[in-house]
């Protein structure tokens, strides 16, 4: 579905030059889950950007469903780190801002939207403004909102960072059910590993500047899978520990 | 050391608080009850001359005594004024639109709108009527002139200064440039544009009232012409006073549309 | 514009009615009331004309408008229309003089020490640059023996000019004659002192009626009715000043029926000349170019100027 | 099937940009020449007379015949632009910041502020003449009075328009007012004050005519007054054009300060 | 250090009212580390600013160091859930701009501020302009300036939400280590059980709307404390396990 290849991405900025990522290959097949872990800073938001094709790369070639992308595809959904909520706009209303534009069926768009705040448990705040939001009801209205339209390929960049454990676990669950049921890929940063680990197919552990890939780690543990529990702890543990140590300097002569 | 402050954190607008709308009648009030007394202090302690400054008694006696005629002739120049206002607004905004997309256009385009508003109007009155006659026309083109710079500056800049954040989310949703700029930017840009609109429509009123100094024979700006020509500076001063009340009440009509239409707007809240 | 009034009589003409676009010299004052006169006494309707009149702003607005066809006749200062037509070709011609004698002037008040035009030697006059007081002044202080280089001229828009003698920021302006009921009403108290340029300068006209030279050479015939009309209306109001000022209030309430009276009493003196009302004499003309040499640039013949066949008593 | 593309993704600011430097001359100037050419093709075609509208050979040309008349009176007119839009400045910036911080004092003082700005200055020329005489003064204050108002408004608007996080993060560090608004909201309003100071370069230049139009001898008006009284609209269209030309470049010098100084700012990005 | 009375807190919105916390009490020692854990939306950074002052309560009251509070207070520093933080100036000078607002000692407020900015990981950065961070990179130099300026109480809305389990863990100890040597009173937002575990002394676990007090628990687990190792394993397990049954709504009659 997504095929990366050799991708580079240089910013030039007044005082001088950051090079974000360098020689990135990936390939994610159609309705994978794949979860990006790596240090804050390491390039992660900057490859989804890259893949939703929002900043052309510096070098490389990224393709999306065989197309070589070269700007914004209808059929691929983006959740930016921050909530970026229209600030004029209701709840309901800002979730149904991709219904407009992709001029999606209003009715059934309507239906969803509530369905999805309800699922979120903002049922009872579709009528307030952002700026009367808490920030994890802010960010859950912009997830959301890249929930509405059923994209074939969902970039979420830290989706859950501001969230409680509970909401949290609700809302993997609901994740996990879309990838089942919708046959969606989904490419997702976070900083949990036990996230990572729960909702991924591969987790992609990135090393920070320039932003490299350092390993991909295969979670081969049956689904549908909940947090801490279940047959297979032992599995988790063992690649929880494995992120764990690819994340951790101290142990980097144990990676590579 | 108990904090017992029992005011709930609430926007006035939102439960409509009665001092604040009726501080909203009274400070203007107020304030132009004290100009008046010091334009009336001004003339009698120094006691300028009636033809270089008129009293305040004697400006509003004079206001009173035309007072059918005078009130004609504002309506014609309120109507002048929102007619070209209105016009400023449907070729001011568009053009904005098109220079905020393309660095191109607005290279060609700002010199020629700097140009075009940097001409001192009296100085063309003429060709507007050799080319529009003696009409309604010239004086909404006027307007127009005096008027369209502001829009497209502020809506310009309004639209310019979206932030990239809800910029790239209409562009991951591949929006077609229309959508982007009438879910996003025009609405981002809104204060701003007000703004524009805020100063436009005091040009406004001016554009028509030089309109109206050179080919008019009804509107306050003729009556200003006549009664400059003949040092009846009462008359003057009345209907300046009237132009005046144009202003101040087409601005907050203009301040009650935005608070409006705009609750979520930083300002307003 | 006006309203219509209603015609005097029924109308008498047989012919095809006209439409005419008339500008008045600058605004609405006592000295253009002759027009609304002759509207209201439906001399215009009695010829076949339809009048339209709009206010005009000043003798060389009326010269560019009529030149271009946004207006068909007006009234113009003589001496700007020779400045004018000399330096930029404008295609206009007189077909009546309004009034004989020049109305420029520098007025005065009693008390800033000047008496006679000799006493204008160091002092200052305030006036608009390039009008047309300020053009014709070197030829005044010629003919009155001044040294022009010892009066200062203060650059001053019109409308502030009778404030300006009132608070004594110039000695002097420059003013119609018509104009001294205004100075007069901000002079508190003062007499007003007018130095007429005409007491020098005898052969200036005043105003003169002028259309384009279009209209002169394609409807001489339609100058002839406008014409008539207008210098009946003209002579009617010089000899009922009190009536004329009456019917301009009719058309401008704003107007003051009293102030415009006493400006056509002291206008009508210079309107009746030694020849049927309105003529022009072609070796004045030629007089008028001379005195204001020095400020042509250009060539100008009294022919260009003026259209003498169309003047009236031309023997038509 | 690949994505080559090698632009980064740099503002044209950053690296500079030769390509674009240059379309930052020659797009004005094609629109300047375009301009001109239709000026001359509408004075050519529709044989527009040269007392109504005088072509472009002969205004050029009149303009180097008085070449050094005219830069004289260019420069006076330029310095009481440049001086009363400085005053405008420092007597506009701390109203607005004023008006920003009190609504007490905005309805107050605005229906006062809108009722001087809609008074036509022309009509209100003599008082100013009488007060201030001839000097360069009263061409000061009408400038100062012509431009005033965009700058209050639009920095008003920009300092109201800070974003509640960053009013309250100085106001969690116990700021004083005064650093609330130096460290805070000033430079947030900056672009918006930038769109009023705009706005009022292209006024001030308008104000010093008029001031030039009541009573002057030298400057830009002055020449427009002459040359009008005479129907030399050859050398009024000369001068109409050298004020365009002053007017263009102190709105490109605004544009040069503001991107020097908010490299920040969105729409500098 | 602050006394918390029967805190009420409405918001009246366009849309009805808000009832976002109600008859809070709570008493923070000086020189303890509080921390606040709940579900999003249940009134926890509204919370923290009825502490700091910013918003005037709707009924209750508060008192830091024994006086009321009626506004902010110098000695008083809060960090935001966002990161707040001024476009137009570089890193560097984000971080100093309490110094500058407090007038502290210019180059000593300067050595601090490179100090925790290496800290923090962000030495390099510091001439960048806020938009040229990532979002973790912004949330640590919000943190930086939150400290710079040694405050007597500090308030902070879910500091490490946008860091990496690594990052997290350096500042985690930076924090502690402040919290001893420079006796300083935290109340800290977190939704991540082991982080409010590991470093509070008490953990208050609040329920929502209305938002209240559900229970407080102690964690008396000596320091320096360092997450998943060390002797208490134990006693974290059964105070995580604690929390995770006050949060978890399925176990409502386990609590109260
Ligand atoms: N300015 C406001 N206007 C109206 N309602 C508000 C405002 N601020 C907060 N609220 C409401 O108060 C409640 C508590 O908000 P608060 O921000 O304190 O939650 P929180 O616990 O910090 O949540 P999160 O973990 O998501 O940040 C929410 O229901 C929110 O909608
Ligand atoms: N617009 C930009 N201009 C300049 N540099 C940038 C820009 N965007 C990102 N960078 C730099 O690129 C690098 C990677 O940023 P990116 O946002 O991809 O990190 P990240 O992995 O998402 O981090 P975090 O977990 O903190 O969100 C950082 O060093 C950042 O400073
Ligand atoms: C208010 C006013 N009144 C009269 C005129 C006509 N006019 C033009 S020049 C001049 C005399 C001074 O030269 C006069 C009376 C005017 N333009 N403005
Ligand atoms: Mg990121
Ligand atoms: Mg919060």
């Amino acid at each position: 579905m997504i095929d990366i290849h050799d991708l580079t991405q240089i910013f030039e900025t007044r005082t001088g030059t950051v090079h974000a990522l360098e020689g990135i290959d990936l390939t994610v097949e159609e309705n994978e889950f794949v979860t990006l872990v790596g240090r804050s800073g390491c390039g992660k938001s900057t490859l989804l950007r890259a893949i939703s094709g929002l900043v052309p790369p510096t070098g490389g070639r990224v393709a999306v469903a065989g197309d070589p992308v070269s700007g914004p595809r209808r059929d691929v959904s983006f959740m930016f780190q921050r909530p970026a909520l229209l600030p004029w706009r209701s709840v309901i209303d800002n979730v149904l801002l991709p219904a407009e534009i992709l001029k999606l069926d209003r009715r059934q768009s309507r239906v969803r939207a509530e369905e999805l705040l309800t699922l979120a448990g903002l049922a009872g705040f579709e009528k307030k403004l952002p700026h009367e939001l808490s920030g994890g009801m802010q960010q859950r209205v912009s997830l959301c909102r890249s929930l509405l339209q059923r994209p074939q390929v969902l970039l979420m960049d830290e989706p859950f960072s501001a969230l409680d454990a509970l909401t949290r676990a609700e809302l993997s669950n609901e994740l996990q059910r879309i990838v089942a049921d919708e046959s969606t890929t989904i490419v997702f940063v976070t900083h949990s590993i036990d996230e990572a680990v729960l909702l991924a197919d591969r987790v992609v552990v990135m090393t920070p500047r320039p932003g490299r890939i350092r390993e991909i780690v295969k979670v081969d543990i049956p689904r549908p899978r909940t947090l801490g529990q279940g047959a297979h702890i032992e599995d988790v543990a063992r690649i929880s520990a494995r992120l764990h140590d690819l994340l951790h300097p101290t142990n980097e002569t144990a990676a590579a | 050391m108990t904090v017992t402050a029992r005011t709930p954190v609430v926007p006035s607008r939102v439960v409509p608080n009665r001092g604040a709308a009726v501080r909203a009648v009274l400070l203007p009030l107020a304030a132009v009850v004290i100009a008046i007394g010091l334009w009336w202090a001004a003339t009698e302690i120094f006691a300028v001359p009636a033809f270089i400054v008129p009293g305040p008694q004697l400006v509003i006696e004079t206001l009173f005594e035309n007072f059918a005629f005078l009130m004609q002739q504002t309506l014609v120049t309120l109507l002048e004024t929102v007619l070209g206002f209105l016009i400023a607004i449907v070729i001011g905004v568009p053009l904005a639109m098109a220079i905020a997309r393309s660095k191109v256009l607005e290279q060609m385009l700002y010199p020629l709108l700097l140009a075009v508003n940097s001409v001192p109007k009296v100085a063309i009155a003429p060709i507007l009527l050799v080319w529009m006659g003696f009409g309604i026309t010239p004086k909404i083109v006027m307007v127009v002139l005096l008027c369209f710079f502001p829009i497209v500056l502020s809506t310009v800049s309004g639209l310019r200064s979206t932030p990239s954040d809800l910029v790239e989310l209409t562009a991951s949703l591949s929006a077609r440039p229309i959508q982007e700029f009438t879910k996003v930017r025009l609405w981002w840009a809104m204060p701003q544009i007000f703004v524009g609109l805020k100063n436009a429509i005091t040009l406004a009123v001016i554009g028509a009232v030089i309109g109206e100094f050179v080919g008019a024979s009804s509107g306050l700006g003729f009556v200003i012409v006549q009664s400059g020509a003949s040092a009846n500076m009462a008359l003057a001063f009345s209907a300046i006073l009237l132009l005046a009340i144009i202003s101040i009440a087409l601005f907050y009509i203009l301040v009650l549309i935005e608070k409006r239409l705009l609750p979520w707007a930083e300002e307003n809240r | 514009s006006s309203e219509a009034p209603a015609p005097a009589e029924s109308s008498s003409f047989e012919g095809e009615r006209e439409s005419v676009r008339y500008l008045t010299g600058f605004n609405t004052f006592g000295r253009d009331a002759y027009v609304y006169v002759a509207e209201e006494l439906g001399y215009f309707d009695e010829v076949g004309i339809d009048i339209t009149i709009e206010p005009g702003s000043g003798s060389v607005d009326v010269m560019k408008l009529i030149a271009s066809g946004s207006a068909d006749f007006g009234p113009v200062d003589f001496s700007a229309a020779v400045v004018t037509v000399a330096n930029e070709d404008l295609p206009v011609t007189a077909v009546a003089a309004i009034q004989q004698r020049t109305l420029a002037a520098i007025v005065t008040l009693e008390g800033y020490g000047i008496e006679s035009p000799k006493d204008l030697e160091g002092k200052t006059i305030a006036d608009q640059p390039g009008s047309t007081n300020e053009v014709i002044f070197p030829a005044y202080a010629e003919k009155a023996g001044i040294d022009a280089s010892t009066v200062s001229h203060v650059p001053a828009a019109p409308p502030t000019l009778p404030q300006v003698l009132a608070t004594h920021q110039a000695d002097a302006i420059g003013q119609f004659v018509v104009g001294e009921p205004l100075i007069a009403s901000v002079a508190q108290g003062r007499d007003v002192v007018v130095l007429p340029y005409g007491d020098e300068l005898p052969d200036l006209y005043g105003t003169v009626l002028m259309t384009s030279d279009e209209i002169a050479t394609t409807n001489p015939e339609l100058v002839e009715r406008f014409r008539t009309a207008l210098l009946k209306g003209l002579e009617y109001s010089i000899e009922h000043p009190e009536e004329s000022g009456e019917i301009l209030k009719k058309y401008h309430p704003t107007q003051d029926a009293k102030a415009a009276a006493a400006e056509i009493e002291l206008m009508a003196p210079f309107v009746p000349g030694e020849g049927e009302l309105g003529s022009m004499d072609p070796a004045r003309v030629d007089v008028v170019i001379e005195t204001l040499s020095a400020a042509i640039t250009g060539d100008v013949t009294a022919e260009e100027l003026v259209s003498f066949d169309l003047l009236p008593g031309a023997g038509s």
